[in-house]
Order: structure tokens, then sequence, then C-alpha cells
């Protein structure tokens, strides 16, 4: 039962729990801000990793994408803020209409490699190629053509922060929306057993692609919120060497749960701001972290969580979950 | 046409530095089924290590052993204490956690050496004249000449000592093998510290071509992977011939059109996968 | 044989150089059982892949209903109702038992390969599937298992899932592939009392190495050996063909 | 079923040995006995698990409870290849040579593994290897294949050799001539085998075990009795 009311208050509780932080903590506002944000980035990754069980590393071209995406609208098309986003995500959709059914068709190994050659690839084109349109390293300035929302004028900071919390809890609405509906479990269906799938009559290969599509319209959102949220944009966004942080971030949440994404990207962000306060890089870390967490944590944060419910309702059932590890 | 002669020569040498570094990758594949991320590392510890003899003693030749040496050595350290443990966990499992440890090595780089990108000098100035008149850098075709020396070295050992013989017996078939008493993860460790020794020559080797960063091992990383991709994981023979070609899209078609140096190995990598999902001589996952 | 659900007509499957399936003749009536029984490597797996699609025969017909099925291909086989299980048990180990019966009933009830449409609705508590699932859950004794991670049941009963997942889509013919292997005798009598039930309710195809359950069950049995069937008839009848008892059981008369 | 008698001369004892893959429980309550120079045989239908039991006691599979000694020094848990070298040779089944390897380089492998580099007794047993000696060992024939897995596993001269279905699939007149090779290597070696070849385990058994579904049913170790046992009823 425990689990029951967690999984329906738990968007609610995120959300209030993240305004009682800003409250608490106001000169963290933009570590908040960019916690939301990653969250968003989390969760598309998630139904990569999660659902369907790929693991990408070219996460931040995609993210990258939808920055551009919105950044090129603002620097050369419009002001309007709900248009940029938009713009990101088709473009994102388009993005995986083209690459879905060349990469849905690969082994995970080789799917792996590819998107860190696709990740190299997008930093080449943002960086040099489209040179003229980007201004290349320098990167896209454009806060000065984001025109006033109405209600709630996000471009100031402190609003900001509220409008990408309401994206969130929508975000997450819908996700855990997904996770129960016939194509959440689906796509877990096909990440334990394929074969099997195609055996009780899906096609395995569609509902890869829409996992996928999902998974890279996500990154896009996040990518623009990003872009509005600095009000520029410059090519380090889709580093290769940020592909880790992401996956990173999903396996400290707790790999293919709803709730994991937020708390991967709170506990990972967080772990961040702390060791970047003594440490100028912190890769060290962040390997050392990767390897901690794999081998010794790998229910993630959320794991702990519903361990901690399961703790309060008998023991019956914690042992339950705790077989699940094995 | 002297310009598409250096383009050609000079591929050569880029061919033979991904194929020294893409080794460990394409090995470590072949034998444990690991996809190993810090394959790039026994390369950037390879070049930093020849930054550090070199600017001590002024000797290259000492340098390159030293980058050997240090490669070899975490090759084994990372063979025997991690690898030969998780090869039987699913591939995402293995792949971050190797590339986990690269992260820590490009940690403990910038520990040691610090964050600024290092300049190593060419051990050979002297220019050669070949074809009447193209003039190449010798140091391009000293090179091309250590990386056939590898070639050859690791064929022969492959082919002609018994090490070589259990190896591709066990590759074909791991059980049979210990059954007859062999001890295959020995044989499995030697191997891979050969080829890791060989990522770390390919350091020390690329060290004056370019900056000696703590991100070098990134860059490479890219074009490593595209070579094994490209030549099927786990084939050396795919291995050398991706190398040959990526090494001419690299620089003649960047002689054609500077772009492609950076695009057109990602375009070969991709027409070829969509053709061969496993590369030129892979065998299938 | 006019009055076969599916039959074969001299379907012959080769690798390379070796003959797997060697111009099989099979028929079974509808609501029919039969066994196919064989040493290792007699041809019995990849004679039913064949049946279902996944290997198409290099000579021969599959006809189903009458209608040529040979080329047809797997996910048509399925919407024409013949399912399988598999040697080794193919289920999702990481959802629960409930979700994986409800998903093969959705597949049959929707006939959708992609379940797109459902995306914001939770589908497990639609009433239909519920009822269904229900129904499954009870027939194969899995009422209290219902809400577990199937990666964390018995072997025993993670086979029973799967026949269950076979039999909630309803199929014409049920395929099974070695249902026994690897389970307890105690557990291999829990399935057998569920498959008396459906006996001759649906048609199923049984391969089996233990004989002595399997003769409780079917009717007729098919004996392949080399990639042939070298005997076919009621039980008794077969298992004392001489030809059998030479090849099978290598005895000498 | 008899229990195992703890005589001197006992090269593989196993003790109540239970083995699972994954879920999957193989074996149950295994219990068996080999002597020193007996040539001893394992029936039963496919699928008993006579595989898995040699693939248990050569290392590459590990009990989930029991033991096995080796002259009377536990085994469990130990490398396959430490096994292979304290004398244990197995044979699978199928004749998986090395086939990309020559004959010459497949025995050469062994004798790596061993240090016995005296392969005359290999080249006196089955001569037709050494006419065969460069040949890629993937284009031999089976018996030839089977050949050469004996010839390997004699070098070094093993306490044990395990074969597993050695004339599955071979011509008759091949099988007759491998019969001799058992009779010629059990004068020196003690030989375990699984075999489906009754005419063979008539002739050479000391002792024969039956298998049914993971458990050992029958133990037979008369002579007279091997010879005049139908074991069609264990099969």
């Amino acid at each position: 039962m425990n689990k029951r009311i967690l999984s329906i208050l738990g968007p609610v509780i995120i959300i209030v729990l993240m305004i009682i932080f800003r409250y608490i903590f106001p000169n963290k506002i933009t570590f908040l801000t960019e916690v939301v944000i990653f969250s968003i980035y989390v969760m598309g990754n998630n139904v990569l990793m999660g659902y369907l069980g790929y693991t990408s590393f070219g996460q931040p071209f995609y993210l990258s994408t939808g920055a551009y995406s919105a950044a090129i609208y603002f620097a050369y098309f419009g002001g309007n803020i709900f248009m940029a986003m938009l713009v990101a995500v088709i473009v994102g959709f388009l993005l995986s209409l083209v690459l879905a059914p060349g990469l849905m068709r690969l082994k995970s190994s080789y799917f792996t490699l590819i998107n860190a050659a696709l990740c190299a690839i997008g930093v080449f084109v943002f960086e040099r190629l489209l040179i003229d349109i980007t201004n290349g390293n320098d990167g896209l300035w454009f806060r000065g053509n984001m025109t006033a929302t109405p209600f709630l004028d996000v471009r100031y900071p402190k609003n900001f922060f509220f409008f990408v919390l309401l994206i969130l809890l929508i975000a997450l609405y819908l996700y855990q929306k997904m996770d129960k509906s016939a194509l959440g479990i689906s796509m877990k269906a096909t990440k334990a057993n394929p074969e099997k799938m195609t055996f009780i009559g899906y096609n395995v290969f569609l509902i890869r692609s829409i996992g996928y599509s999902i998974s890279i319209m996500m990154s896009a959102l996040a990518g623009a919120l990003y872009a509005i949220n600095f009000g520029f944009v410059n090519p380090s966004l889709g580093e290769n060497t940020r592909a880790i942080e992401v996956l990173l971030a999903t396996l400290i949440g707790g790999v293919g749960s709803v709730f994991g994404p937020f708390f991967g990207a709170l506990g990972f962000l967080g772990m961040k701001d702390i060791v970047s306060s003594f440490m100028s890089r912190w890769e060290f870390v962040v390997g050392i972290i990767t390897i901690v967490v794999l081998f010794k944590f790998n229910r993630g944060i959320w794991g702990l969580i519903q361990d901690g419910a399961g703790l309060l309702q008998s023991r019956k059932k914690r042992e339950k979950t705790v077989k699940v590890e094995e | 046409m002297e310009i598409w002669i250096t383009a050609i020569i000079y591929g050569l040498a880029t061919s033979g530095i991904l194929f020294l570094v893409s080794l460990a990758l394409s090995i470590g594949y072949g034998l444990m089924r690991v996809v190993n991320m810090e394959a790039m590392l026994y390369y950037s510890f390879g070049a930093y290590v020849t930054y550090t003899i070199i600017s001590v003693t002024g000797s290259f030749i000492l340098g390159a052993l030293g980058g050997m040496v240090v490669g070899a050595g975490l090759g084994l350290i990372v063979e025997t204490q991690l690898l030969r443990k998780i090869y039987d966990r699913p591939m995402m499992f293995t792949m971050v956690v190797t590339f986990g440890v690269f992260m820590i090595g490009i940690g403990i780089i910038q520990f040691v050496w610090g964050l600024e990108p290092k300049p190593v000098a060419s051990p050979i100035s002297a220019i050669v004249k070949i074809f009447g008149g193209v003039q190449i850098p010798a140091y391009r075709l000293l090179i091309i000449v250590v990386a056939i020396a590898a070639y050859i070295l690791i064929q022969l050992m492959m082919n002609r000592t018994i090490i070589g013989k259990a190896l591709r017996a066990g590759i074909d078939n791991r059980e049979n093998v210990e059954g007859l008493g062999v001890n295959i993860n020995k044989i499995f460790t030697i191997t891979f510290i050969v080829a890791s020794a060989f990522a770390g020559l390919g350091g020390a080797l690329n060290a004056p071509l370019v900056m000696v960063g703590p991100y070098m091992g990134f860059d490479m990383l890219l074009f490593a992977f595209i070579t094994v991709i490209l030549g099927g994981l786990g084939s050396i023979k795919g291995t050398m011939v991706a190398a040959l070609i990526l090494g001419q899209v690299i620089n003649v078609g960047g002689t054609l059109w500077a772009p492609l140096a950076f695009v057109g190995p990602f375009i070969v990598m991709f027409f070829t996968i969509l053709i061969r999902p496993t590369g030129l001589f892979g065998k299938e996952i | 044989m006019s009055t076969s659900l599916i039959e074969t007509q001299g379907v012959s499957k080769i690798f390379g150089a070796f003959t797997a399936v060697d111009k099989v003749d099979f028929g079974i009536a509808e609501n029919d059982a039969v066994g196919i029984i064989g040493p290792n490597g007699a041809g019995k797996t990849t004679f039913i892949n064949i049946l279902t699609g996944n290997l198409i025969p290099e000579e021969g017909k599959v006809l189903y209903r009458g209608e040529d099925i040979t080329t047809i291909k797997i996910e048509k086989r399925i919407a024409m109702g013949i399912l399988r299980t598999f040697q080794l048990v193919h289920i999702f180990d990481n959802i629960t038992v409930y979700e994986n019966l409800a998903l093969s009933f959705y597949r049959k009830d929707e006939n959708r390969t992609v379940p797109f449409n459902m995306y914001l609705v939770n589908f497990l508590k639609r009433k239909k599937i519920r009822e269904k699932v229900e129904e499954a859950l009870s027939v194969f004794e899995l009422e209290k298992k219902k809400d577990d991670i199937v990666g964390n049941l018995s072997l025993g009963n993670q086979k029973m899932l799967e026949i269950a997942m076979a039999w909630i889509a309803d199929p014409d013919i049920l395929i099974l592939d070695e249902p026994f292997a690897g389970i307890s005798d105690h557990e291999i009598d829990d399935i057998l009392i569920i498959l008396k039930k459906l006996h001759h309710k649906k048609t199923i195809i049984i391969v089996e190495h233990k004989l002595s359950k399997l003769t409780e069950l079917v009717d007729t049995l098919c004996v392949m050996h080399e990639g042939k069937v070298i005997a076919s008839g009621p039980c008794e009848e077969t298992l004392n063909d001489p030809e059998v008892r030479k090849s099978y059981w290598k005895i000498e008369e | 079923m008899s229990g195992v008698d703890m005589s001197q001369n006992a090269l593989i004892e196993v003790d109540d040995l239970y083995v699972n893959y994954g879920k999957l429980a193989v074996l149950f309550d295994i219990s068996l006995k080999i002597n020193q120079s007996e040539v001893v045989f394992l029936v039963g239908r496919n699928g008993a698990g006579k595989t898995t039991l040699f693939r248990t006691i050569a290392g590459f599979l590990h009990p989930k409870e029991g033991e096995i000694k080796l002259k009377g020094e536990s085994i469990n848990g130990m490398g396959a290849y430490r096994i292979a070298r304290k004398g244990v040779k197995y044979i699978h089944q199928d004749k998986q040579v090395f086939g990309d390897l020559s004959v010459k380089e497949n025995l050469e492998l062994s004798s790596y593994a061993t240090g016995d580099y005296n392969w005359e007794p290999v080249f006196a047993m089955f001569p037709k290897l050494k006419i065969l000696i460069d040949r890629k060992a993937g284009k031999l024939s089976g018996g030839e294949k089977q050949m050469l897995l004996m010839g390997m596993a004699i070098i070094g001269k093993p306490d044990l050799v395990m074969m597993d279905e050695p004339t599955e699939g071979l011509a008759p007149h091949v099988i007759q001539d491998l019969a001799v090779s058992f009779k010629e290597i059990s004068k020196t070696t003690t030989l375990f085998i699984v075999e489906q070849n009754l005419p063979i385990i008539a002739d050479i058994a000391d002792r024969v075990y039956c298998m049914k579904e993971g458990k050992i049913i029958v133990e037979e170790g008369c002579r007279e009795d091997i010879q005049n046992l139908c074991f069609e009823q264990y099969l």
C-alpha cells in the first residue's frame, strides 16, 4: 500500500520538496533549476536505459540538438519561449525518425559506440560546419530576443524555476502513466526478452523506435530549457565527456524506475556541487562514484527509498525486494 | 600530384597509430567479450610517460620504451583486477564500469601532470625525399615502419608461438583449451599486456604529432571505436584493414575537403554498419 | 489427412551439409494432442521452428486449415493462432506475473502489434483484461503469485506462466517445447494436471524427453530420428515399433 | 543404491553431488566411485545429466552441494585447467577439435599444457595422425577427429580419461577401430565413458552406472551381469 501511495503522490511530493528547498536555500535557485532540467534529461535517458536496455554514450548530442534548435529559433526567427520548446521537440522527433530505422536494429554494444560517434559528429556540426549560424565556439547569444510570456515572465530566474517545475510535474505525470501503460510494460518486456515479444506477436522494432523517440524528445526538451535558462548555447553542451554524467545520474537514481531520474539528478548534481567547491576538475570522483554505484549500489536511491518504505510495512516484503536485486 | 602522395603517406602514418591504439580495444573484445572503454588510458599514459622521460633524459627511445612499459603495466592491472571479473556481466555494465575506470585515469593524469597540454618535440626532424622530390618527414616513415613491425610481430605471435596457438584455440573454444590443462586466463593476460604495450607505444609515437593533454584519450577513443567497429570487434586483421582505410579517408579525404578529415571516418563507419552490422571482419555477437 | 488442422508435406531444412529435418510428413487433427520424441539432434526443435515460422524450409509445404503458410512470417502465424513455448523459459522476468499475462492477452484482444493507442490509460485495470487474467491465474493456480516479479518465481512456476501466457491468447494450436525439462517431478505433475484440463479442448503439440509423463497426456506419438519421422501412431504401438527401439534406444534385436 | 565403499585405490570419488544450471536442478544426490585402471561406463537416455556430471568432475561446473575427490584430495571448486593438470582429461561430445589449427598444433597445445612432448605413444596408437599431421583439424573426418582428441588426451599420461559419446555418429568399422583403441588406452589409464553403444559396453566394461533424470539409478559391477544385462530398461 505504501508503494502505491508513494507513486500516486510522488510527483506532488517532489514538486513540494523543490518549492520548500527554494525557500530554505534562496541563493541556490540556479542549482535547483538545473536539477529540474537535468531530471527531464535523465528521464529521457532512463527510457533508453531502464525500459529498452540500451546504453547510449551519445545523449549530449540529443540534448545539444534541442538546445541549438531553440537557440537558432530565438536568434533568427522569433522570441516566443513556448514556440522554441515546440521547435526543439519537433526537431528531436524528426531526428529520431531519421535515426531509429538504423539504430534500433543494432546490438546493444554497437548502439552504444555509434551513439558516442554521433555525439562527436554533433559537436563538429555545431562548432565548425554550421559556424556561420552558430558562431562556433563563441556560442550563440539570444537572451535579448526572448519575449515576455503572459502570467509569469519566465525570463527571470525565479519565475523560470516555477515554470520548469510545472513542466517537470507534467512530465512526471505522463511518465508515470507511461510506466503502467501497455507501452511502458511492453518496452520493459522487450528489454527482458525481445525474442519472446516477437513470439507473442508484438513488433519489437516499432516498440523500440517509439521508446527511442520519446527519449530523444525529452532530451531535446531539456536542451531547449537549458538554452532558455542560460540565454546562450555553445558546443560544449554536447561534448562526449559529458555522456557519463547522464548515465551516472540514471544509475544513481535507480534504473528503470519512474522517480529514480529525479533523485538521480538531485544526487548527482548535489555531489558535483559539493565536490567542485574544493576540486576544480572532478573526473576522478565521477569515475570512482560510477564504479561504487555499479558494484555496491545498483538499485540506486529510488531502490533505497523503496526498501525504506518496505521496512515500515513489513519485514517480509523487504526480503522480496532484496531478492529482485539478485 | 605531390600533394596526393604526401597525403597517402601521411595517411599510412595515421593508420599506423590507429592500428596500435585500437588493438587493445579489439583484443579486449575478442578475448573477453568486454568493450573496454579504458583502453585509451594506455595510450594517454604512454604519451605522458614519454613526455616526462624525454624532459628528464632527452631520449625519445627511452621515452617510447617507458610508454610501452607503463601501458603494459596498466593493462596487466586492469585485466587481472577488473576485466576478468566482469566479463560475464551484461554489456552495459562492463561498458559503464570501464568508462568509470577511464575517468579515474583521466583524473590521475590531471593530478600528476596538470591540465595544461604539453608539447613534445619531434625526435627526428629530417625530411626524406621520395618519388623524385616529394618531401616527407622521416618521423612519419618511422611510424609506418614501427606499425608494420608491430603487425608482423603480433601475427608471428598468433601463428608461431604456442601462446598464439592457445589463444586462437581459446577464442574458438575457451573451455576445451582449459580442459587440456592450459591456464587460458594467463594466456589472455599475456595477450592483453602485449596489446596495451602497443597502445602505450602508439601514445609515445603520437606524442610529437599532437599536444599531450588529459583528454587526448577521449579524442582518440572515438577514432579507435570507429576502427574496431569498421574492422569488426575482435578481429586483428579487421583492425588493420580498417586502420588502413581510415588513415586514407582522414588524410586523402581531408586534402579533398577539409571537414572530411573529421567526418569522413564516421560516414564510412555508418555505411559499413548499415550494410554489414558486424563490421568488415567481425563475427556475429 | 485432409482433416488435419496443421500439416506438413515433405518439409526439409538443411543447415550447410547437415539435413536437420528430412522430408517430414506430419499432421494433427483439431483438438488432438501429439507428442514428438526423439534423441538430441533428431530435428524436433527445428521441425517445430518450421511450424511456427522461425525457419523457412528448403522444400515441402506447411498447410494450416488447408492453406499454404510455408513462407508466412511469424507475426502472421501468431495472429492465425499458432503459439509456442520454449525449451528454456521465455518470459519477461522484470515485470509481474499479472503484467506478463496482460501483455499476452492484450495482443490477442486488440490485435495490434504496437500498443501505442493505450498510451495514457492504465490498461492493466481494464475490466476485460482483468477478468481474463484472473481466469488464467485461477486455471494455472498462480493467484498467489499475481504481483510477484517473475524473475523471483521458481522454475516450475515460470514454466507454468509461460504456458499460461500462450493459453490466455487463446491459440488454435499450442506448441510446447520440452515443458518438463529441468523441473521436479512434483512440478511436472502440477503442469500435467493443468494440461489434462485442456485435453481435447485445444490442439496441442508437445516435444519432450520424459516419456513416462508424456504418455499420460497424448494419444499419438511421433518419433523422430536423424531428421526423419520413423514412426507415428498410438503411444503403445509406436514405442514397440522395432525401428524406434533400434534408433531411439539403440537396441539391436 | 548401494553405498560407496572406501577402498584405498579409489581414483575418483563423488559424494552426494547436487548440481544446478542457474535455477535448473540437473543432478540430484549423485554418488559414485571409480577405481584405478577400471573401465567404467555411464549410460542413460538423452537429457539424463551424463554430460553435466562429466563437466562437473572436469571442473567446468561447480557443485551446489557434495564433494568430488581425486585420489583422496578434494577438487571442489578447482579450476578446470588445474584438474586437467592433475591428470583428469575430458573429451567433449561432438568431437570439438580446434578447427582453425593443424593436427600438429592441436597436439602441441596438449603438450604445452602437460610438458610431455613425447608423441610416440600417440602415433603408435593412431598411425594415421602422423600422416595427417599438417592437415587443418577442422577438415578431418569424424573418426579422425576422435582419434586426434584421444591422442591429445593421452599426452602427459593422465590418470583418468573421460569421453562423452566417443562413437556417436561414426560408421561401424570406425567404431570397431576405436573400441580396440579403448582397450589399448585402458591398459595404462582409467577410462570413464558415456556410451550408448551396448556391444562395446558388454565387451570392455568393468562397471556400469545408469542415470535417469539426474539421478544414478543402477550400479552394476559384475562382468557377467554386464554382459547379460539388458540395459534397455534404463535407457
